[in-house]
């Protein structure tokens, strides 16, 4: 297992009301969750925690969640990853889908 | 007027007929009599040829042959296209080989990279399947052939049912180049559905005690198709298919052109590309293909071999397939990869690796692959003078200048930038450049597809439009451009990947009108392989391995 | 095709799929990160659900305790955590006499967890019968690529009901163990089409052990759940006895036939091949025998 | 295995009938009578031998109303078998679980004992449903041994060992279940097994407390917290 931690500077998030946190994607094979949830410390960055189960990528991990922090307004925010060997592509795409969830408003 | 001889072979050959005529009731020889056969007939020195792709083989005659004593099979030079059973290798820890030509050797990579290492490996040449069935006819005639077909009459016509592959291309040569051609037929029966090799073509034919293993290769469970691949699929279908009316086409056996397969009567439909694209197919039969054809997209399919499963289906659909005056499916490997190469818009495929260059590879250290017929499509067919509207597209935009070459072929390779377990696609150098790999092939890295025959490279970040790139340089940075985080990615200048992405030759997702989070498996038109049974009216019959109802 | 089937969702997505909008209240939600002691010992990734998601729900406004497993994480296995969850849901259904229902999809006891799972698993069942007792219905809703298999199979068979879908499969042994046991002649665990007529959802349904088959799609399955909602099966003497003499009648029928389509012909499906194809309504409506 | 049989039930032990190693019948236990389903010699349980002992217990609500059913599991699983699977294995050891529910909301007492192998679901499919639950020294209790969980998680043998000095849910053995609550008590085998065997069953209520016992003897220190924290937050 390997462990990090990391902040970047991010665009305050629209944090609706109704919602406490998110949660997308599952910890198998490839894949990985996503858990946000709000962080009173700093509105204008997002701090990441990750554990992986396949150490040595920490490069290429902090290239996508950093470029995710500057396409996407996710400051004020903690998000927490269990990883299992998810590819780049599909850790963005959990993250979205985690914020996609966060700001979707409830019916 | 010379006193030499010039029917040296013909009367070699009656000699090893007589030999074995006491084994055999006109041509039938019963199973149990095959090693007495083979020995009869094989002679110390001959070029051997034994049928086998990566779908069908002569597996009962191999096997009869691996068990033959290495003091009368000896000094053979064996020629065939895939080196996949146990009994090939078994010919080798034997000593009965003196040399090898072939194409492929998948699932006994290992043990070819073993053999080699140990000296027991002497390799000719690896070639791709149209390269060696052309030396058949050149200068590695065989002397004797060991074939497999689906059924034989008793005048000893063979009958070849869904799967001709290769078999036409080793009868041929042989048969009239006075060779022995044996075959092994799972029935023998008085009358056949078709004769597609007529019995001038064959002297022996043995009714073998089980028959032939088929493997479902070309199947695709569109269960195991992922939203990544789907956003793929979309990035293509906006910016080479509509792009380039890309009309005919051959597909990979990937899930990402399944992918592709199965979003044409969704998002294609939805983009109005019907009867616009994807109307000529050279592949073989795959499920994934019924939706579409169900929904009117295809006009025609050829292919190389039969996919087991769609016996019943292809022969109901004779507008699309290729079927014999009997009604059921025929293709033909050597004329299929000969359309693959001179008549197609496209050809789409995947890679393990991609380097720098754009050159992709499947070989991977300690495993001697070699090549299929990837590369017979996979490239730019110098000789082709036909014009379409993709050819002369890709061409203007490959060879702008005075005089040089009207057209191209699209030679796109489509690929994640990394493979499971993280391992990236794209590579400074690939694997295929290791010195043992190279010394197998006489100096030359086994390259599938070159770089220079690419003309667009496709991953979830976006597509690459190498075929525009002026020098090596700005290739590089396309590539790099479009390798997400892999180390090559991570490489890219930002200023390079604007510039070229405002040229054009770098095109991202949004620049395509692709929304990622469509891209989802409901977009399929069938996630499941029961979907498929569904769509095909309850004609595709799934091998047990793929039911899961 | 606009029908969402069951199979191809996650835990969380079927629950939403199936329940009234909103109404889903998870107890002990991923924020509370209550997750396994063993995972992280060996190497491997917790999650923070540890593989279920249990709350109180409703469906068509009637109340009901839920759990889904998430097949994904370690085979959806039943772990120290996992196992106390699924304890204190049958607990608190138990108490309140309300419906419990599982979206089943695991593989058994966490073998990572060794006898701790296995000891859950145990609990877990004496509860499901305290539901039982209170008149509490105990829904397992079987639909899933990985079924119900090991400890989950037999708290599954204890349940009041088993709503199943032809993708569902439950079982003790799974068919690479056996393989494994038997022997790749006896039994080739790379055959589905066998694998899955051995454990099945139509094979259960016909030899009546699951009380629905429905199709692979969430209407179906919240319909399906629905019907059994207000029922409840208390097992008394009679139940049992008249249970102990079904089951010995098909051991006694059926004991030596190694072939599924055989026990499908002996029990009234005339044409095997169309029913194996069948779309499940289709199949309860047109093929199988009708219920006493 | 007689011997083991006497060891508890002495000459009343003839009581009972071994069909393929399958134990049921009635014997007398310190001077009371007793039920008795149980395995013996480590076989492997399947549908066939599921029913005879639900088909024992069945006999003794009928006939014997509020008798003690003591439960012997020497038992080294289920068998892996195609057409029991096909059969429906799990529903001959839910039924068999049933009808023990049935005796036990009819009075009777549920004692299990594990004399030998008590592993997986032979276990669980009647041994670990009983009211209280011993095992004697000797006996291996646990999910599966360390070498067979190692072929199965890819995790090796070494490690799973090491581990398992810190984690007895891993380790195999009557001792390290009774740390996870698993079993009440372990007992020596000696003369004293009848009257502690005798003296369980008076004492056996129907209470699970093997979560309580998983926290107190450190073995299981989750489980009871979930299960409280679950209906807590069910009751708000």
């Amino acid at each position: 297992m390997e462990k990090f931690q990391q902040s970047f500077p991010s665009k305050q998030v629209a944090w609706p009301a109704s919602r406490k946190w998110a949660l997308s994607g599952v910890v198998g094979s490839g894949n990985l969750e996503v858990l946000i949830e709000p962080s009173a410390a700093a509105p204008a960055s997002v701090s990441y925690s990750v554990e992986t189960s396949f150490p040595g990528y920490k490069d290429s991990w902090l290239a996508a969640l950093g470029d995710f922090a500057s396409h996407y307004a996710v400051g004020g925010t903690t998000i927490t990853i269990h990883d299992q060997g998810a590819s780049p592509i599909v850790i963005t795409m959990r993250l979205r889908q985690a914020l996609d969830l966060l700001t979707s408003v409830k019916p | 007027m010379s006193a030499q001889p010039r029917d040296l072979r013909r009367r070699n050959k009656a000699a090893r007929i007589s030999r074995a005529s006491g084994l055999a009731s006109g041509k039938l020889v019963p199973h149990e009599r095959t090693a007495d056969l083979l020995r009869a007939v094989i002679e110390p020195g001959d070029i051997l040829c034994l049928e086998g792709d990566n779908q069908k083989q002569a597996d009962f005659l191999a096997a009869q042959l691996a068990s033959l004593d290495s003091s009368t099979m000896r000094d053979i030079h064996l020629v065939m296209s895939c080196i996949t059973l146990p009994e090939h290798i078994e010919l080798f820890k034997k000593g009965m080989i003196r040399k090898v030509d072939f194409c492929y050797a998948g699932p006994q990579g290992g043990a070819v990279a073993d053999l080699l290492a140990s000296g027991k490996f002497p390799i000719g040449a690896i070639h791709t399947y149209n390269e060696i069935y052309a030396r058949y006819y050149i200068d590695l005639t065989p002397r004797v052939a060991l074939i497999a077909a689906a059924k034989a009459d008793r005048a000893g016509n063979l009958f070849l049912a869904a799967n001709t592959e290769e078999t036409p291309a080793i009868v041929e040569p042989t048969a009239f180049y006075d060779g022995i051609v044996i075959a092994q037929v799972n029935e023998i029966v008085d009358e056949l559905p078709r004769i597609d090799i007529p019995t001038d073509q064959v002297d022996f034919v043995i009714g073998a005690p089980y028959p032939m293993h088929l493997t479902a290769l070309f199947t695709r469970d569109p269960a195991a198709i992922t939203d990544v691949q789907i956003l793929m699929a979309m990035v293509a279908i906006q910016g080479i298919y509509k792009e380039y009316e890309v009309e005919s086409l051959n597909h990979g056996v990937g899930f990402n052109t399944a992918a592709i397969e199965l979003l044409l009567p969704t998002y294609g439909e939805e983009l109005g590309l019907k009867g616009k694209i994807c109307k000529y197919w050279m592949v073989n039969p795959l499920p994934t293909m019924i939706p579409a054809i169900e929904s009117g997209w295809v006009e025609t399919v050829f292919s190389v071999g039969g996919e087991v499963g769609m016996e019943r289906y292809t022969a109901a659909r004779p507008d699309i397939y290729f079927t014999g005056r009997d009604g059921s499916f025929h293709s033909n490997r050597p004329m299929g990869q000969l359309a693959g190469h001179y008549a197609l818009d496209m050809f789409i495929g995947a890679s393990l690796q991609v380097d720098i260059h754009g050159n992709s590879s499947t070989v991977s250290k300690k495993r001697i692959t070699g090549f299929g017929g990837a590369p017979n499509m996979g490239c730019q067919p110098m000789g082709r003078r036909h014009p379409t509207k993709a050819w002369l597209k890709a061409g203007r935009e490959a060879n702008p200048g005075p005089g040089s070459i009207p057209g191209r072929k699209l030679v796109v390779q489509m690929v994640e930038t990394f493979q499971a377990g993280r391992v990236p696609t794209f590579v400074e150098s690939l694997d295929a450049q290791d010195p043992s790999i190279k010394a197998a092939m006489q100096g030359v890295a086994p390259v599938m597809i070159y770089g220079d025959d690419v003309t667009h490279l496709v991953t979830e970040e976006g597509i690459a439009n190498l075929g525009a790139c002026r020098t090596p340089e700005e290739r590089t940075a396309a590539i790099r451009g479009v390798a997400g985080y892999t180390p090559v990615g991570l490489k890219r200048s930002s200023a390079d990947t604007a510039s070229l992405r405002e040229r054009g030759i770098i095109k991202l997702p949004e620049d395509l009108g692709v929304s990622p989070a469509r891209a989802n498996r409901s977009l399929l038109a069938a996630q499941e392989v029961k979907d498929l049974v569904r769509w095909s009216g309850g004609l595709y019959d799934p091998p047990a391995q793929f039911v899961d109802w | 095709m606009s029908r969402v089937p069951y199979h191809e969702l996650k835990a969380r997505e079927r629950i939403a799929a199936i329940v009234d909008p909103g109404s889903f209240s998870e107890i002990i939600p991923p924020p509370e990160r209550v997750m396994s002691a063993y995972l992280p010992k060996l190497g491997i990734p917790v999650a923070f659900d540890d593989g279920i998601a249990i709350g109180r729900a409703s469906i068509a406004g009637k109340p009901l305790y839920l759990a889904a497993q998430v097949g994904q994480f370690v085979g959806g296995s039943v772990g120290e955590v996992h196992s106390a969850k699924l304890v204190g849901l049958l607990k608190s259904a138990a108490r309140d006499r309300l419906p419990c229902v599982f979206l089943v999809e695991s593989g058994g006891v966490r073998l990572h967890e060794g006898s701790s799972g296995e000891i859950g698993i145990a609990e877990a069942i004496r509860a499901v019968f305290d539901c039982r007792a209170a008149g509490a219905p105990t829904i397992a809703v079987i639909g899933s690529d990985i079924g119900a298999y090991g400890g989950m199979g037999i708290l599954s068979a204890c349940c009041d009901f088993r709503l199943m879908t032809e993708h569902g499969r439950i079982g003790i042994s799974g068919p690479i163990v056996i393989e494994k046991w038997m022997g790749k002649e006896a039994f080739d665990s790379s055959n589905r089409a066998l694998v899955w007529k051995t454990s099945g959802g139509k094979t259960r349904f016909l030899l009546g052990d699951a009380e629905a088959l429905v199709n692979d799609s969430t209407d179906a399955v919240r319909d399906g759940i629905l019907s059994l909602l207000s029922r409840s099966a208390k097992p008394d003497l009679a139940f049992v006895k008249a249970r102990q003499k079904f089951l010995q009648e098909r051991l006694d029928t059926f004991g030596k036939t190694p072939d599924p389509d055989a026990i499908w012909a002996a029990l009234g499906i005339r044409d095997v091949a169309a029913a194996t194809l069948a779309e499940a309504s289709e199949f309860v409506e047109s093929f199988a025998p009708k219920k006493p | 295995m007689t011997n083991l049989l006497a060891r508890f039930f002495g000459d009343s032990a003839s009581g009972i009938t071994l069909t393929d190693k399958i134990a049921t019948g009635y014997a007398s236990l310190n001077g009371s009578a007793v039920c008795v389903i149980g395995t013996v010699e480590g076989t492997y349980i399947n549908d066939a031998a599921a029913l005879l002992l639900s088909a024992q217990v069945l006999d003794c609500i009928e006939s014997k109303p509020g008798m003690p059913i003591v439960m012997l599991v020497d038992s080294a699983g289920q068998e892996p078998n195609r057409t029991a699977e096909m059969l429906g294995l799990p529903f001959y050891f839910g039924h068999l679980l049933t009808c023990l529910e049935v005796a036990r909301e009819a009075g009777h007492k549920l004692v299990t004992v594990a004399t030998g192998k008590a592993i997986g679901g032979a276990f669980l499919c009647y041994g670990m449903f009983a009211d209280a639950i011993y095992a004697l020294d000797s006996a291996s209790l646990g999910l599966m041994p360390v070498e067979a969980m190692s072929a199965v998680t890819k995790i090796p043998v070494a490690t799973l060992q090491e581990l398992s000095k810190t984690l007895p849910a891993l380790e195999f053995g009557a001792g390290p279940f009774a740390l996870l609550g698993g079993v009440m008590e372990v007992w020596p085998t000696d003369d004293s097994l009848p009257a502690k065997l005798s003296a369980a069953i008076d004492a056996a209520t129907t209470e699970d407390t093997r979560a309580l016992l998983g926290k107190e003897r450190g073995g299981r220190p989750q489980a009871l917290d979930v299960q409280q924290r679950v209906l807590a937050e069910s009751a708000a």
